[in-house]
């Protein structure tokens, strides 16, 4: 069980899931600090599957944390290898202005 | 608790351990060995398909893994739109200067997770499942990467898909915490009756937002455009089909196993994005001058249909939403044969109007092409009329008569932009001849095209499996 | 034989027809006079045995239509009232054909001609002898489509091709009340065939249709379908216009048979008219007013064939107000007289025409009566007979018609037979009017045409001398017979007439001035035309000149033309033109051409959102789903 | 008491560094911040008894993910101040969004209840008093077997995907082919020289150079399309 | 079970099909692949065409049934299977269809030069789709062939068109497309309701008041886009313009007896009593089509478009006649859709003709034609007075009936018909003086030549057929007869059957 009430964790995990989500579509040519957004709203899922785990007393949540950190190391590493391709391609890491691909 | 039961999982662990010999194989000889790989890649993958025909029924993994009719029928469609995506990579690829033999492996681990997705009976295999197709997806848009159009193409990806997975995983842990469980049996027990806490349908709902994204679903449908247009035209190939399969089972699987009990809830939102969907699908494409993007468009107008089917939660809807897919990915991948096909001085094409008067020059892809265009406009007797049928049906049996309503319109409409490239292809004058095309695209062309045009004599075998799929999960 | 009589005018125009290119125009001309003529023989041993005989019958042929009660025969009716038909049309015809050989030996293409001309007698043919009212409109419009043929004949002159439409058009006019009246018929009586119509007419005359008596309605119909074909006014403006086609087809057609088939309609279904007064009032004062307007432009036209059109158009408004009131006989009587002098008339200025090297104006002919002495002779005898002078054809008939009408004793028969005495001045009037600048005073043509003038090969006299034979004798011979004491047996209950009608009977003991009355009108007028252009040529002139309006109002022809161009014509092509351009092309039109312009800029602002902004796509995104989630918290029920 | 005070101060510095994340205007101090955060987050993961998922966090995330993070920032050499327009503008609808999404959660969170049953839906009960890491090792290896291997293979992805994308053999760098030289043939003559004979008198020999590889054709493409 | 002991319809209807085949697999030079094309295509129509008279002899006219009945499992547990059959409704228009055939594949044999292959596939399809349309007794199966006639004939148009051929193709194809999309959803109601889409079954189905009063509205959108109906009848006049010749004589003789046919098949069958109810807004729509494109043709300047819009005249007579209920006007609008098939198809051969000579559809541009081509001046004057419903030529009994029909039910219905004939003949022989009388201004014109042996050979069949169904249309209409009858009285006993549970 707890000792701080599972809301407080929920409402953290909320605050950072939404800045995450802010995190994304503030920032909105600085690619890197979008991957940080990222990592922060699953940050978040980390921190609502470990309150929930504790709370249910079930262990998991915490087995679910622990892929999900594995997994996220390997989308920063993918991503971030991708960050450089457009680096290498663009010279900027801007995504927005000189995209060809829309309409 | 369902015993380990590992043997059920063969044709899994087979592919994933082919995945390790062959990228093993790849990596030591000092030539580069793209069309060797390749073929044990599609060796594979064959396999695979006749060790899951064999598959038993039943959980594996402590009930984190299922097998069923429902499985298996996804199963095989993927691993055919898998294989026959590679092989619409072996030339052009060789072409594009990216014959690389990653290519292949990254595609045999991006099967691999969409047979895991389908065989999941858990949010956390769910998940991996998810994550081990997007992760070879990011990478293989991005595949040519010193195109900046490529590049780009992947980047828009990653951050949409992260975006994406995020959403996923914050509605798991909310499912989790709120029902909790993780495994799609003990929620639909928890879930019997419909009566879910609020929580509990926000975070399906955020699930449905991450699925909705692979299967690009408005409004979660905006990178794909981008990076169908971006990605090298095999990968485009490969994203809207297979993984849509994978990803719309999945879905269907979620939805109509353990949330089945929820319908009323899911299906409202459903309901809101396939009705998006199809009018998005039909009306962005009518100005395309870019025949990938143009397809983007389609394949989400497509995806509108499908999602019809699942709308109205039925039986019906359901078996709608697998023939639907499974027409709509052999038109698909006959479609993008086409498309890779498409190349004029060693250049690969993509503009619509390079297909100019390939109805005189080539009227062999010309006339596929049609059969292609005119089946994805749902025109009889061609396949692509049956999946309509079949989504409508179940529309009108559930009394949606908004939908169908949608649907229609957005059929005539979407119809208009099929004609168009039968238009350029037969009623404009072209320039020069195309390239000759490799044996390898006539063979794929001429398969699906025939598969298409004759659906309509044999149609009973496909719907039928489709209904004990459907049976399986629903039922 | 009574088939003979129908078929082998069909057979010879299609001979001529799909043949004649092969065969020549010699051939080709002389097999179809040939089977006209056998035509001619069978229909008069027909006319023998059927109307002398007494013995009617019924040809069956085979079925045209028999749809749920819809019964329709091809059969060959022979009564008397057809096959007095029958023999007048095959005789005449036969001698319009042999008169073609000689008027039309110029043409380019003769076996056209004589294919139509054939046809055309077939199309007359069938109609006579319907056993029913399609069958009869089978022949009706068949007879329509030959007029139209041959009033085109030449087609390569715009006013023949317009006149031709017209013709056809009006026709159809009056068709579709045939059409309705036909329809109506079938709906009173269950059948279309005369045998059964006439059986039903005393149950059906209770029938009512919209509120009105049924047969009145029925009568009224079919009598306006007899106006457009029979040129009463108001549907004649086609008849004068016909005058375009070649003069044989002016004299067979727009004079002797075709235009009287009205008539013969109007006879045919005299069981039904003797039930609808009303009708019969009606059309006495058409008839009536047809005959007297017709004369009145007839005086002042200055085309020879358009004044014997007019004529022709007048003399049919008598026949018809002697149906009016109740006299079939007697239209009958008319009918057939006036087909041979009529005929008659419209050779002899074929005659003139030929021989004034196709000079229709009769104020730039003149002074030929010398040079063609026998057409003169003939032209005099058709305008005795036309202008009812005694013993003369047009004297008994003429007569008759005016007797019946005065007998009839009602407002409308004295009407009528005030018009009809008028009209008899005026047709004096206009026939020696026509003959006076014809032939007599100085030529007024050039001195090259003068000196072309001649008589025509015998092929023309022949035909013409037969036809005077016909406009002499056939009044008194037939006398009798047609509205004689004899009729009643002679026509052997082909024309009904209910036991309360016995005008024929009321017609023989007129006051004493009445049978009088027409020949001195008529003599009248012959000698006010000597008057007026032969003695005092400078008159009419001035009386142009005194009246003006009036002058101006007939040479127009009382502008029925006008007016029907402004009230019909243009509106309706102002119409076409508006309805094509606004209605079809902006309004039906604009509503797909709009929603596909919509689709193209909805389509435009759905790209529009495709910034290519990954930032926008996530906010996206994150709308939809935060859209979503308000969807289901809102709309779900709170728990 | 103290584990509410440590409580609110972790989760107050991880938000707080959560925010400066997001608004940095240096994409380094960034970085920094994320792992600042991902420090406070460890510490409430152990304060809700979850130790090795805490450390795996500091070790994984600190260690690997975020210092790979700072490699990257700092390898790209990136004009940052351009990279931060837009900023401002999209700031209050993005707020506005992001506010009623909140909402949303708090008000879900609200209502949150155990399922009737949850207790029996436990996959993994945890054994009161059982030590946290073993019991995770216990599972892990037997249970989640199939998600584990399946991790692994998309670490394996990962390293494919880093590998084939970024990798490079470049044709700039220079190896040494011992095969490649002795095989050369016709580029190098030799000559008996005269000695004492200057350049003057032989002239400058170069060997034929090969034509200079073409440069990779970038192809144009022209603009959005609507 | 059946007559010829043989499955005859599954063969007429998809030797075609084989032909279209065979063609696809000539290989070789240009010119000699369209030679074998053009004989092989006539020759699979001449043996389809031979085939189909095994139904005109075989067919018993005294029944109501359906005959040649062929029944094969298809999608069994959705009861929809491979039914097909005839009865005196259909039986004549897939003799329409295989006459029609051959004379479009002979008419085009010079006109077409390019991609010959490919043109005569297209008949070929096009041909078997329309057999089997009109063929099927599975409503699925109809929808099928209803829809898939529009990939050949997208096409031909959009192909082998004139000028403005892509836009007439989209035209025709998407209108057509979104009215039967809404049939569509209608089947599959009926579908959903009755369990089968067996249309025998269906015909004993009885659907309540409120459903039949949708499906009639969706069926109607579908069937008056074919018929074409005022106001959705612009797509045709546009794709007649621009099709090829051989194109416009299938479009105007099959095609669009097809939304008219479904009235038939369909409406009236099924629905009972919204057919009754919406008669008055189809007389309504019938009369305004009648007079407002009768008077629209009267302004055209180009000859396709003339008869394109006295073909919506003449269909207008066609679904007022179909909405009498009466055996009269049933039997009439059928009649006329067949006269109309033979009738126009030849008009536009006739268009073909001069169109083949001097390459322009402007009327103002002929004139005179007569002095140089009299047999085809004939051969014109005898369609052009068909077309008007002249006695004695294949349009009028038709005519007649419908408006003997329509006067049982409502006179002044029958008077706007009527109106019909008045502006009908305007309008036709407007064109008729206008492109072969008058004197020939044109140098070009003097040169033409008369009809040709091949084009004697086309015109000589039409032409006879339109003699036979004018002087002896009984030999049509027994056809009908006892279907026609049947028709009426089940439908009589529906309306009775539905008043009586209305009291």
């Amino acid at each position: 069980m707890l000792a701080i009430g599972l809301s407080h964790y929920l409402t953290v995990g909320a605050i950072l899931f939404v800045l995450g989500i802010l995190g994304i579509f503030l920032n909105r040519k600085n690619i890197i600090v979008i991957l940080m957004s990222v990592e922060l709203i699953l940050l978040s899922v980390n921190l609502n599957l470990v309150a929930f785990s504790a709370q249910l007393g079930d262990l998991t949540g915490q087995i679910f944390a622990m892929l999900i950190l594995t997994v996220a190391a390997a989308e920063a590493a993918i991503g971030l290898a991708i960050v450089v391709i457009h680096f290498r391609n663009r010279g900027t890491i801007e995504v927005d202005d000189v995209s060809t691909l829309r309409g | 608790m369902s015993p380990m039961n590992w043997t059920l999982a063969t044709p899994e662990i087979f592919l994933g351990i082919a995945g390790l010999l062959i990228l093993a194989g790849g990596v030591i000889p000092k030539k580069e060995t793209f069309f060797p790989v390749s073929m044990a890649v599609i060796g594979a993958f064959v396999v695979t398909a006749v060790l899951v025909l064999g598959q038993g029924e039943g959980t594996a993994f402590l009930g984190q893994y299922v097998s069923d009719a429902f499985s298996r029928f996804a199963k095989v469609l993927i691993l055919l739109g898998a294989a026959l995506g590679l092989v619409l990579a072996l030339d052009f690829n060789e072409k594009a200067g990216i014959g690389r033999f990653e290519y292949a492996v990254l595609m045999l681990f991006a099967t691999m997770g969409m047979l895991v997705m389908v065989s999941a009976n858990d949010l956390m295999s769910l998940y991996i499942g998810l994550e081990l197709l997007s992760l070879s997806l990011y990478v293989i848009a991005a595949f040519d990467r010193d195109n900046p159009r490529s590049a780009e193409a992947g980047l828009k990806y990653f951050v949409l898909g992260a975006l994406a997975s995020g959403l996923l995983l914050y509605g798991s842990s909310l499912v989790y915490g709120f029902a909790g469980s993780t495994n799609f049996d003990r929620l639909a027990d928890a879930l019997v009756g419909g009566t879910a806490g609020m929580g509990l349908v926000i975070g399906l709902v955020f699930v449905l937002a991450g699925l909705c994204f692979k299967i690009s679903a408005v409004p979660f449908h905006m990178w794909t455009p981008d990076v169908y247009e971006g990605a090298p035209t095999p990968v485009t190939a490969f994203f809207a089909t297979a993984p849509k399969v994978a990803a719309i089972a999945l879905l269907m699987r979620v939805l109509a196993g353990p949330f089945g009990d929820l319908a009323a809830q899911w299906s409202q939102v459903i309901w809101v994005a396939s009705i998006g969907s199809m009018l998005l699908g039909a009306f962005a494409a009518i100005g395309q001058r870019n025949i990938k993007r143009l397809m983007a468009y389609s394949s989400i107008g497509h995806i509108g249909y499908a999602l019809m089917g699942l709308a109205v939660a039925s039986d019906t809807g359901f078996r709608g939403v697998l023939v639907y897919m499974a027409i709509y990915m052999v038109t698909s991948i006959g479609t993008f044969a086409v498309l890779v096909a498409m190349r004029r001085n060693g250049r690969a094409l993509e503009q619509v109007d390079d297909l100019a008067g390939i109805g005189r020059t080539d009227p062999a892809m010309a006339m596929w092409m049609a059969v292609f265009m005119f089946s994805m406009a749902g025109i009889p007797p061609l396949a692509g009329f049956f999946g309509k049928l079949y989504v409508f049906l179940a529309a009108v049996q559930g009394g949606y008569w908004v939908l169908a309503a949608v649907g229609i319109g957005t059929s005539v409409v979407a119809t208009y932009y099929y004609l168009r490239i039968v238009k350029v292809m037969y009623f404009d004058a072209g320039t020069a001849p195309l390239d000759a095309r490799p044996a390898g695209l006539t063979v794929v062309m001429a398969a699906t095209g025939v598969a298409t045009v004759l659906f309509f004599l044999f149609p009973a075998p496909i719907i039928a499996a489709a209904q004990v799929a459907v049976a399986a999960i629903a039922g | 034989m009574y088939v003979g009589a129908i078929f082998f005018p069909l057979l010879g125009a299609c001979i001529a027809g799909f043949f004649g290119r092969w065969l020549g125009d010699k051939v080709s001309q002389w097999v179809t006079v040939a089977f006209m003529a056998i035509a001619a023989v069978c229909g008069s041993l027909a006319f023998i045995d059927v109307a002398l005989g007494s013995a009617p019958g019924i040809v069956p042929l085979f079925t045209f239509i028999d749809v749920g009660g819809f019964e329709v025969e091809w059969a060959l009716r022979y009564d008397t009232l057809s096959v007095v038909m029958v023999a007048m049309v095959t005789f005449i015809s036969t001698l319009i054909h042999l008169y073609s050989v000689g008027y039309m030996s110029h043409d380019a293409t003769i076996p056209r001609f004589f294919a139509y001309l054939s046809l055309f007698t077939f199309m007359m043919l069938m109609l006579v002898t319907a056993d029913n009212l399609v069958q009869l409109f089978f022949g009706w419009e068949g007879v329509g489509l030959a007029s139209y043929l041959l009033i085109g004949y030449w087609y390569e002159k715009e006013s023949a091709n317009r006149a031709a439409m017209k013709a056809f058009i009006v026709n159809r006019v009056g068709d579709v009340f045939f059409m309705l009246g036909l329809a109506l018929t079938y709906w009173t009586f269950a059948s279309v065939e005369f045998e059964t119509i006439f059986a039903g007419v005393e149950a059906a005359r209770t029938t009512t249709f919209l509120g009105l008596p049924a047969l009145e309605v029925i009568a009224l119909l079919l009598f306006l379908g007899a106006c457009g074909k029979s040129a009463q006014i108001g549907l004649h403006t086609w008849l004068p216009d016909a005058m375009e086609g070649p003069t044989p087809v002016s004299a067979l057609i727009h004079a002797a048979t075709m235009v009287t088939a009205g008539v013969f309609l109007m006879c045919r279904m005299s069981p039904v008219l003797e039930y609808a007064p009303t009708t019969l009032t009606i059309i006495t004062i058409v008839g009536a007013t047809t005959a007297i307007f017709a004369a009145t432009i007839g005086c002042v036209q200055n085309d020879i064939k358009r004044i014997i059109a007019y004529s022709t158009c007048s003399q049919l408004g008598y026949m018809f107000f002697a149906v009016g009131v109740g006299a079939y006989q007697a239209a009958m009587f008319h009918l057939f007289t006036h087909a041979f002098f009529k005929a008659l008339l419209f050779l002899g200025a074929g005659s003139v025409i030929h021989a004034m090297s196709d000079e229709q104006d009769i104020r730039r002919m003149g002074g030929i009566w010398k040079k063609i002495p026998l057409t003169y002779a003939l032209m005099w005898i058709g305008s005795l007979a036309l202008a009812g002078v005694p013993y003369f054809a047009g004297y008994y008939s003429k007569d008759m018609v005016l007797e019946v009408a005065y007998a009839a004793h009602s407002n409308a028969g004295m009407y009528a037979f005030a018009m009809g005495l008028l009209a008899a001045f005026l047709t004096a009037f206009y026939s020696w009017r026509l003959i006076i600048l014809t032939f007599h005073g100085a030529p007024r043509a050039d001195h090259h045409t003068m000196e072309h003038v001649h008589e025509s090969p015998w092929t023309m006299m022949v035909p013409l001398l037969a036809l005077a034979a016909g406009a002499v004798v056939t009044g008194a011979v037939f006398f009798e017979l047609f509205v004689g004491h004899d009729q009643a047996a002679f026509w052997n209950g082909a024309i009904f007439t209910s036991a309360a009608n016995q005008i024929l009977e009321h017609a023989h003991h007129v006051p004493e001035w009445v049978p009088l009355a027409p020949t001195v009108v008529g003599l009248t007028g012959i000698a006010l035309a000597y008057l007026m252009y032969m003695f005092a040529p400078k008159l009419p002139v001035m009386l142009a000149n005194a009246l003006p309006g009036v002058h101006r109002f007939l040479l127009n022809k009382w502008y029925f033309d006008e007016l029907y161009d402004a009230i019909f014509v243009r509106p309706t092509q102002y119409l076409a033109r508006a309805l094509w351009k606004t209605g079809d092309m902006r309004l039906i039109d604009g509503m797909p051409n709009g929603a596909a312009a919509a689709a193209v800029s909805v389509a435009g602002g759905a790209v529009r959102l495709q910034s290519g902004r990954v930032a926008s796509y996530a906010f996206t995104m994150i709308i939809g789903l935060v859209l979503f989630v308000t969807l289901l918290l809102v709309g779900m029920p709170s728990r | 008491m103290i584990a509410a005070i440590a409580f609110y101060l972790f989760a107050a510095v991880l938000i707080a560094s959560a925010v400066m994340v997001v608004t940095s205007r240096n994409p380094v101090h960034s970085v920094l911040f994320l792992i600042l955060a991902f420090f406070n987050a460890a510490a409430l993961f152990l304060l809700a008894g979850a130790e090795f998922l805490a450390m795996i966090l500091v070790i994984v995330y600190v260690g690997a993910v975020a210092v790979l993070f700072l490699f990257v920032v700092m390898m790209l050499d990136v004009d940052f101040s351009a990279v931060r327009e837009g900023f401002q503008r999209y700031a209050p609808i993005g707020g506005a969004v992001g506010l009623v999404l909140f909402a949303e959660l708090i008000f879900v969170f609200g209502s949150w209840t155990f399922a009737d049953d949850a207790a029996g839906l436990r996959l993994n009960p945890m054994m009161p008093g059982a030590d946290n890491t073993r019991e995770i090792g216990r599972i892990l290896y037997t249970d989640y077997v199939w998600l584990f291997q399946l991790s692994g293979l998309i670490l394996l992805v990962a390293m494919i995907g880093a590998i084939v994308l970024t990798l490079r053999n470049k044709p700039v760098a220079k190896r040494q082919d011992i095969g490649k030289q002795v095989s050369r043939m016709g580029s190098v003559n030799l000559r008996q020289v005269r000695s004492g004979a200057g350049l003057a008198e032989l002239g400058i020999e170069r060997p034929p150079v090969d034509a200079p590889p073409a440069p990779k054709q970038v192809e144009h493409h022209g603009g959005g399309h609507h | 079970m059946n007559a010829a002991g043989f499955p005859i319809l599954s063969l007429v209807t998809f030797l075609p099909l084989a032909g279209a085949l065979v063609i696809m697999l000539v290989r070789g030079e240009e010119a000699v692949v369209a030679r074998n094309a053009r004989w092989t295509a006539l020759w699979a129509s001449l043996i389809t065409l031979a085939l189909s008279l095994l139904l005109w002899t075989g067919f018993d006219q005294t029944t109501a049934e359906f005959q040649f009945v062929e029944q094969a499992e298809w999608l069994p547990e959705f009861g929809v299977g491979y039914h097909m059959g005839v009865d005196g409704i259909s039986v004549l228009f897939i003799l329409l269809s295989t006459i029609l055939t051959p004379l479009c594949i002979l008419s085009s044999w010079e006109s077409v030069t390019t991609r010959v292959r490919e043109y005569m596939v297209a008949f070929l399809v096009l041909e078997s789709m329309m057999i089997g349309m009109f063929a099927a007794l599975d409503f699925v199966l109809f929808y099928i062939f209803f829809e898939a006639v529009l990939i050949p004939m997208f096409l031909i148009i959009g192909i082998w068109g004139g000028g403005r051929r892509v836009y007439a193709a989209l035209k025709f194809f998407l209108y057509t497309l979104a009215g039967s999309l809404l049939m569509l959803l209608a089947i599959l109601a009926i579908w959903y309701q009755a369990g089968t889409t067996d249309i025998p079954v269906l015909m004993q189905t009885v659907f309540s008041p409120q459903m039949q009063f949708w499906l009639f509205l969706a069926f109607f959108a579908s069937f008056a886009v074919k018929v074409p109906m005022w106001p959705v009848h612009t797509w045709l006049p546009d794709a007649h313009v621009e099709a090829p010749t051989a194109g416009s004589v299938i479009l105007a003789g099959v095609l669009l007896k097809m939304g008219a046919y479904g009235f038939l098949r369909f409406s009236l069958p099924l629905l009972p009593q919204a057919s009754a109810d919406f008669a008055p807004l189809i007389f309504a729509l019938s009369i305004i089509a009648v007079i407002y494109t009768s008077l629209v043709a009267l302004a055209q300047e180009d000859m396709k478009k003339l008869i394109a819009y006295s073909s919506i005249a003449h269909m207008g007579i066609v679904t007022l006649g179909i909405f009498t209920f009466t055996a009269q006007g049933l039997s009439g609008a059928l009649f006329t859709m067949l006269s109309h098939g033979v009738v126009s198809g030849a008009l536009f051969l006739c268009v073909g003709v001069l169109y083949d000579r001097v390459h322009s559809r402007e009327i103002m541009r002929y004139g005179g034609v007569a002095k140089v081509m009299p047999a085809y001046a004939l051969v014109f004057m005898v369609f052009t007075m068909a077309s008007v419903a002249l006695p004695g030529l294949a349009g009028f009994p038709g005519e007649l009936l419908v408006i003997v029909g329509a006067f049982k039910v409502n006179p002044w219905v029958a008077l706007g018909a009527c109106m019909g004939m008045i502006l009908g003949a305007a309008y036709a022989l407007y064109l008729y003086r206008r492109v072969i009388f008058g004197k020939i201004v044109r140098e070009d014109l003097k040169a033409l030549l008369d009809l040709s042996p091949r084009e004697y050979a086309t015109f000589a069949p039409l032409i006879l057929l339109t003699i036979w169904m004018g002087v002896y249309p009984s030999s049509f209409l027994n056809f009908f007869e006892a279907t026609v009858a049947a028709l009426i009285a089940r439908h009589e006993a529906a309306l009775g059957a539905a008043r009586l549970a209305g009291m």
